[in-house]
């Protein structure tokens, strides 16, 4: 019995900003995970600090709001100790490319099976409005003083170059898609990393709604025109991001290759979508092969002790005749 | 002639040439011949090269700690040779390469000098087993023929040490055996022919052991990692650092308890992945040291504010920053009980032996869960990395304790018992005793939210003053909950009669050099009383006075600077120490001058002793 | 009719909808009309539309602290009236929309009920100014009209408003002058004309200030910040945290006194950043707040072991974790006291109000540079986002002095007089005083080594004994010498007689609450002495033990669940408080419930008062 | 007046293992210092931890060991407060590359003008040879007592994609070719990463001296002979890694491309030497761009104080009226 939208929600009041990008991110994940068809025992939600970090209070399943750029060691911690959640972290962008950054790094080297969804506003919203990692040099959203003095990082080609095997992004704006987006990633068995482009319209006044879709006020009439859209969707491009044989070296560069210059474009035009997918062996299947108990029983359930003595039943006599003296 | 009830013995050489399997087979020789054994180790943080050596001591009694004046050194090089020469006892021996150095040079008439031609044994052994060519890679035998020709000297039955040999090579390098324990012969019979003679007064012989008694012989590491097999551990998160990945490494090459054990990139995902995990409802822990602590400090708040129980072993080393990386210092006690902004409850132990190694590991587990918050267990590098024989573990009588961590059938029943509104748990619902019933994610009807941020029962954020007022109480009333459930003999131990004339208090492992030297200055008829104090937080305030109150002189005794322990009395007795013995030179604090200091503040009521032994 | 000579005022409103702005011109009409002004501001962890509120206090004297009942409470929406109605003195006022609320159903008949129609009198400016259509858009109006309504009320003169209003929109919005100006004079028009008659009885007019007396109205942040720009700090590090960024935003905003300010991936890169920048002889800071702090004990640490002059603001916000985050608490003191692993030195300061913001700054980087050691100045969210009159800083007195550092002539001469061996120097060159010549990177025959390793005197790694030894003694030494040279009333500061009937020990901001209630509890008869312990560390023991001695009641007044600094001095004086009076709903102490606390301590001997005042 | 390389080495014993990398690249650093024609006091080395980290106390010029993982933002502070040293850096693999990703990564963002070496050795050589973050999944160096279970990252192309300005790779047993990397490392104005391959003899028995230089034991005679080197020289196969017209965004992606391409050669064939540089404004002109008083005067030489009385020289009157009320 799958669950619908409005299970997912929480009365716990929200606070983000009238005509937050957000929203639409928060409903996407409403929706994959009722289309998921789990219950919400089954799933926990992690998420770093910021006005992104806030997420999971309002998504009923367990929720684990916790430390500024930590989403990821914390979320990572819950899916190895218990395989059978669906784990699911969300997190900003300053939270996740800058102090969170050697965590995102080195994530891609473990291919745990968890979906990390990044709200990426080019700003540090919940502290007002300050650069993050990815807002471009020289630019001056409203609530800078003065324009950017760092060079923006590239999240997606970053994690192309560290090992991930899922990599998409998302337009808050486009529910629908990044639903099924989010689908996707948590249906990967591996850690699926989705950028989402998230408007702030109270911090970032250039990366707009208005400016990802090529809306533009008429001079004249002052009246709201559809240009050229920015975004585009890679699906409807043509781009194929699969990688059908993993072992086949060739495929994986030209796969690699594709997605590094589909992760270099920026500006007039902006693909959504997955760039990138292969399947790899995930963290518990590798764990697994070194431990076999694994593969059966998580260790959040693995039985140690009696329950009716509360003594304990793991027995260590082998271990410690390797050590006896006399 | 003298057969000992006690000996020390120190072998030296350079990091990497075999030092401490040398070290290890000869205490295992005189353990399996039933001797008592304390081991203790001292390196560089260094890969190759630099300077290390181990201090063996065997007794017909338990030992505990090092000593300053040895029995018997062992070289194989000038380095070694030079550095511990003076600390030789007279009518001691120093086993030396002849090749290598004078007997004239050392300087040292009064002991006996055992002139060993390393090279020339090592020949002999190549040649019988017909690998001339390849002497020096043969040359690491050193090890193997110092230890035999010290054991010769003290005359100590040879099967007793072919016996070691074999059974270190059989694991290790099987091919090799053979040849070792040839060895080992050869360079015995040559000490037996050569200084049969000699003046050295002491033998070695085996002793009986009481019957039924049964030891082994391990590191601090090991203690601490059996238990935590033994506590139900099944996650464990660490990030390579001095002393503590030993631990770490020793579990995750005993993948049959079911234990994962994670590298992680830093210890900020130590702590964080633990924490994760824990949450989850496994017994998680991480393992580190002092600069990796520092990064842990936020991830252990967030535990805290949320109650989920993690564990977190501390094996202090010399600081502060980087500071001597592969020493011991104390120096870590009251940044583990103020580590974090704003307050929030831990339980702070320190296991002082190898035993409460292995025991409080197991207690440290069930603190956190019945308490749910996080523990800090102080471990040190001075234990970590020494070696003894303790007692077979009896854990048949530990029991674990999981609190209020709820099964799917009480938290089906807690729920139908409390009615279930909206679906969602009050995961921190006001209890009086602080603890709450705790579920984890996957079980029916649990859900719950943690935040960092102050939080509803629910775990919702909340900045409601009264909510805030009411969770603060609630988090800190465990404390006052662990202080009543806690029994009196987890909190301090008391060791010497009650009318010493001196009442020394301690943590951690510098009870063992505190032990050994009581029984010393016992015999000067100088008694000692010792406290331990053994859960640092909450602490045991009025256990602490009444002991304090009682003592003629009150001593704080602590690897440190500053008195770390001997500041925390004060701030929740008022009492101040009447002296102090403090040693911040890395180095463990030995027997002998720990005797030496309490003697001089027992008999010239000394204020502050600072402790100076050992290379 | 009454004049006041001190008046209370609360404006609140969801947040982002200007009740920041409204509450700053209220102030500073009144600021500009000679009153001393304190404003308190809460807020929270939110961008936009939580409940937010601003507490103006006026008076002829100084203020420093909010109280818990206002005179008037402006309010244009809901929430704010139905949170704070309850809180208007009887007599008082309350403003109101008469078109969201009806007057019946405020539910005080005791107060003035003054109902402002905002958007009909928006209406009619609009309509003034042609701009019919935006009577949406200039709907924040509301601020401005309140604030008019409110001064109408006290009949506090219109071109004082009027101006405050000009020299607010001057800047930040020009276009909006006129108009705003023209908003304010027909709220005031619409007050005087419908409530002239009214039953309130309180009035305000301009005061004089004294002749050549120049004050500015300013917050911790800014005041701090002027203090890091007179102390010569050139080059600061952050990363965005609440409420510590405004610091630094505030001194990147002025590029004119050539400090660097660099926003970093994180705060151990800012703190990291800061040390490698001091060593080079930079005036080298960082700022930040407890979750972030956290992040630093780290590299504090080894700007510890290697003597590096490094000044870190700590905002002090309500933990534990991520906790309140624009809430205050005092819960970061020992924390600040032992953060890191093993003994390092550090100076640590508490400023309490405006006027120790700036000048402690000074200080800071003076004993940073002097000791060569981190300094941790315990700022807090209260004084950071409160706002105040204060007397022009007189900063002439101020001195820089760079202890031991070495101009490139200075170390020239060093270098010839004490001969120069190998062309490097001996940066830690044992000293008496623990203070060692210094030179720094660019300069010809200084070179020299740092390490987190322990070192010797060229800063190279040492694992001997004798040297750590030396080197710890070298650098704690230095606190002894700090202690000696720094001055009594940098250590601590008493208000009040001696003979009062208790004393009070605080630290940090919570001081103005505490001065503030002194006055009234005089007027009671009750006479309290406050000590405010201003270096906490190296902690000025004697200092406090003579205050302490001679006190009849001794009461800790803190914002923590535990008393820090009650810990703080029984841990170096051996004495307890007789009374506490805490507070951590992360709300500042207020006047009155400080007022009450006193006298129940004095008349009741209540031993611990736990205060909850404020929404 | 250069100085010698003699000059440059300090009388610290060294305690490296014989036969370990390190004692290449330290030959290198030494030749290139002395190469560039500065003076011993006008040169800051920065370190981490690690066998690597102990570098600075062999190079005679003031020398920061620093904290595992903090090399780079401590050496950036130096830099950013005096710019007027020379600054360089240097870590190892997890010291970098791990612990201290989030700098790594960051530091991308601002070109500080430093240069950073790491030593790679894909193990933590002072731990004990535990798994470095550039070890390879399945790998069981002799420290190891189980295969690898992580993935390794490559941070090379992570740099690339994360605006770095200088990228190159060096091969400790090949001095000179290192010295030049070093030089033009430092010559290069703006942020320069050099990794480096390191063979740790005592830990790593897969990537060593013999692997790189496809030195092969003769199964017969026992004798070492040389077959394929898997390590060649980019500058000998005509890549030209320079971007020459920065402002040509069609040249940027196509030598970003080609460089990426390059940075996914492992195996039998690793590049050595640069694989892309471009010129772009450093930190520094930055902060100068919005504080002139920069380009003149560095931070840590600028006066604030009468040098004879004490007497703090600048004047804030201008911003206290800002905030006056009476
Ligand atoms: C260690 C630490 N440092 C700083 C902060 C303050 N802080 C809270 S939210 C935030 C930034 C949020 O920006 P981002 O991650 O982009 O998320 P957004 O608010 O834009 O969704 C920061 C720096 C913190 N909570 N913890
Ligand atoms: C915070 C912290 N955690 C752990 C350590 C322990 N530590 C010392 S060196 C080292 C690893 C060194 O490996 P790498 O960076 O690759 O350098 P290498 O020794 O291989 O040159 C570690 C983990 C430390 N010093 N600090
Ligand atoms: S500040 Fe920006 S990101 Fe945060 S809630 Fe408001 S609009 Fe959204
Ligand atoms: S352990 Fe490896 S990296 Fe470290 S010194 Fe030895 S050989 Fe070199
Ligand atoms: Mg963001
Ligand atoms: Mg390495």
């Amino acid at each position: 019995m799958a669950l619908e939208v409005k299970e997912l929600k929480t009365d716990f009041h929200n606070d983000w900003c009238v005509g937050c990008g957000d929203f639409g991110i928060l409903n996407a994940i409403h929706m994959a995970l009722a289309g998921l068809g789990k219950q919400r025992h089954e799933i926990a939600m992690f998420s770093g600090i910021g006005c992104s970090g806030k997420t999971p209070h309002w998504i009923n399943t367990y929720g684990f709001h916790t430390l500024h750029g930590r989403g990821l060691p914390f979320a990572i911690g819950a899916k190895l100790a218990n395989p059978e959640l669906t784990v699911v972290c969300v997190g900003g962008d300053g939270d996740g490319y800058g102090i969170g950054a050697a965590h995102f790094l080195n994530s891609g080297r473990r291919n745990v099976d968890i979906t990390y969804i990044v709200f990426d506003n080019g700003v540090y919203g919940l502290t007002k409005g300050q650069a993050s990692p990815t807002l471009h040099r020289g630019e001056k959203p409203k609530s800078l003083p003065l324009p950017n003095i760092n060079d923006n990082n590239n999240p997606l080609a970053v994690a192309l170059c560290s090992g991930y095997t899922f990599i998409a992004r998302g337009y808050s704006y486009d529910v629908k898609h990044l639903k099924d987006l989010i689908l996707r990633g948590i249906n990967h068995k591996g850690f699926a990393l989705i950028d989402v482009l998230q408007p702030c319209p109270t911090y970032n006044n250039l990366q707009t709604k208005e400016w990802f879709e090529g809306i533009v006020e008429d001079e004249e009439t002052g009246a709201r025109v559809k240009g050229n859209p920015r975004v585009y969707k890679l699906e409807e491009s043509g781009y194929d991001p699969v990688v059908k044989n993993p072992a086949n070296l060739e495929e994986v560069e030209h796969k690699m290759s594709q997605a590094f210059l589909k992760t270099q474009e920026w500006g007039d035009r902006i693909p959504i979508g997955v760039l990138y997918q292969i399947d790899q062996p995930d963290y518990g299947a590798r764990i697994a092969q070194r431990m076999p108990s694994y593969a059966k029983v998580s260790p959040a359930k693995m039985p140690f002790y009696d329950l009716a003595t509360g003594k304990t039943t793991t027995d260590i006599t082998p271990l410690l005749k390797d050590f006896q003296v006399v | 002639m003298e057969y000992l009830k006690e000996i020390a013995w120190l072998i030296g050489g350079p990091q990497g040439s075999g030092v401490d399997s040398s070290a290890s087979t000869f205490a295992k020789a005189l353990a399996s011949g039933g001797y008592h054994i304390f081991g203790g180790r001292e390196y560089h943080s260094n890969i190759k090269g630099e300077h290390s050596y181990y201090q063996i001591r065997a007794s017909d009694k338990e030992v505990r700690s090092s000593v300053n004046q040895v029995h018997m050194l062992a070289t194989f090089e000038e380095e070694t040779l030079h550095i511990h020469k003076g600390y030789v006892i007279p009518g001691g021996a120093i086993l030396f390469d002849p090749t290598l150095v004078k007997e004239t040079d050392i300087g040292r008439k009064d002991v006996v000098l055992v002139a060993v031609p390393y090279m020339e044994l090592i020949k002999q052994i190549a040649t019988e087993f017909g690998k001339e060519k390849d002497v020096q890679k043969l040359a690491v035998m050193k090890n193997v023929l110092s230890v035999a020709a010290s054991l010769a000297l003290l005359e100590y039955p040879f099967d007793l040490i072919a016996k070691t040999v074999e059974s270190f090579f059989k694991t290790k390098k099987p091919k090799l055996v053979q040849m070792n324990v040839r060895g080992a012969e050869i360079a015995y019979n040559y000490v037996r022919e050569n200084y049969a003679k000699s003046p050295f007064p002491y033998r070695l012989k085996p002793i009986p052991v009481p019957a039924g008694e049964k030891r082994t012989f391990l590191t601090g590491t090991q203690a601490a990692a059996l238990g935590k097999i033994i506590a139900g551990c099944r996650f464990q998160t660490y990030y390579p650092i001095t002393p503590a990945s030993d631990e770490s490494e020793f579990l995750e090459s005993h993948p049959e308890f079911g234990c994962v054990v994670v590298q992680c990139e830093d210890e900020i995902s130590s702590i964080c992945m633990a924490v994760g995990a824990a949450v989850t409802g496994v017994r998680a822990s991480t393992a580190t040291s002092g600069p990796g602590f520092c990064l842990m400090v936020e991830g252990m708040g967030w535990a805290g504010i949320n109650e989920v129980p993690v564990v977190i072993f501390d094996y202090q080393r010399a600081g502060p920053s980087t500071g001597l990386p592969t020493r011991f210092e104390q120096g870590d006690l009251k940044f583990a009980l103020n580590a974090g902004h704003g307050d929030f409850p831990r339980i702070i132990m320190a296991p002082g032996d190898m035993d409460e190694y292995f025991f409080d590991a197991i207690d440290a587990f069930n603190y956190a869960e019945r308490y749910q918050l996080p523990v800090i267990v102080l471990n040190d590098k001075n234990l970590a990395n020494s070696t003894k024989t303790v007692r077979w573990f009896d854990y048949s009588g530990a029991k674990v304790d999981r609190g209020f961590l709820l099964s799917d059938e009480a938290l089906a029943k807690y729920i139908k018992s409390n009615g279930n509104g909206n679906g969602n748990f009050k995961r921190f619902h006001f209890e009086e005793n602080g603890m709450s019933p705790r579920p984890v994610p996957g079980q029916v009807g649990g859900v719950f939210w943690n935040t960092g941020d102050e939080h509803d029962e629910y775990g919702h954020i909340t900045e409601d003053p009264d909510l805030r007022l009411r969770m603060m109480d609630k988090r800190m009333k465990k404390l006052e909950t662990a202080s009543k459930e806690i029994p009196l003999d987890k909190k301090i131990k008391t060791y010497g009669p009650k009318d010493a004339d001196c009442l020394v208090v301690t943590w951690g492992s510098t009870k063992g050099a505190i032990l050994d030297a009581m029984e010393d200055l016992e015999k000067e008829g100088i008694k000692v009383r010792l406290l331990q104090i053994c859960l640092i937080n909450p602490f045991p305030t009025p256990e602490v006075m009444k002991e304090l109150s009682q003592a003629k002189i009150k001593v704080g005794a602590e690897m440190n600077y500053s008195g770390h322990l001997c500041g925390v009395i004060r701030e929740n007795t008022g009492i101040a120490m009447d002296s102090m013995i403090l040693k911040y030179t890395g180095r463990p604090m030995k027997k002998d001058e720990m005797v030496d200091a309490l003697r001089n503040i027992v008999k010239k009521a000394e204020k502050k002793v600072v402790l100076t032994h050992g290379a």
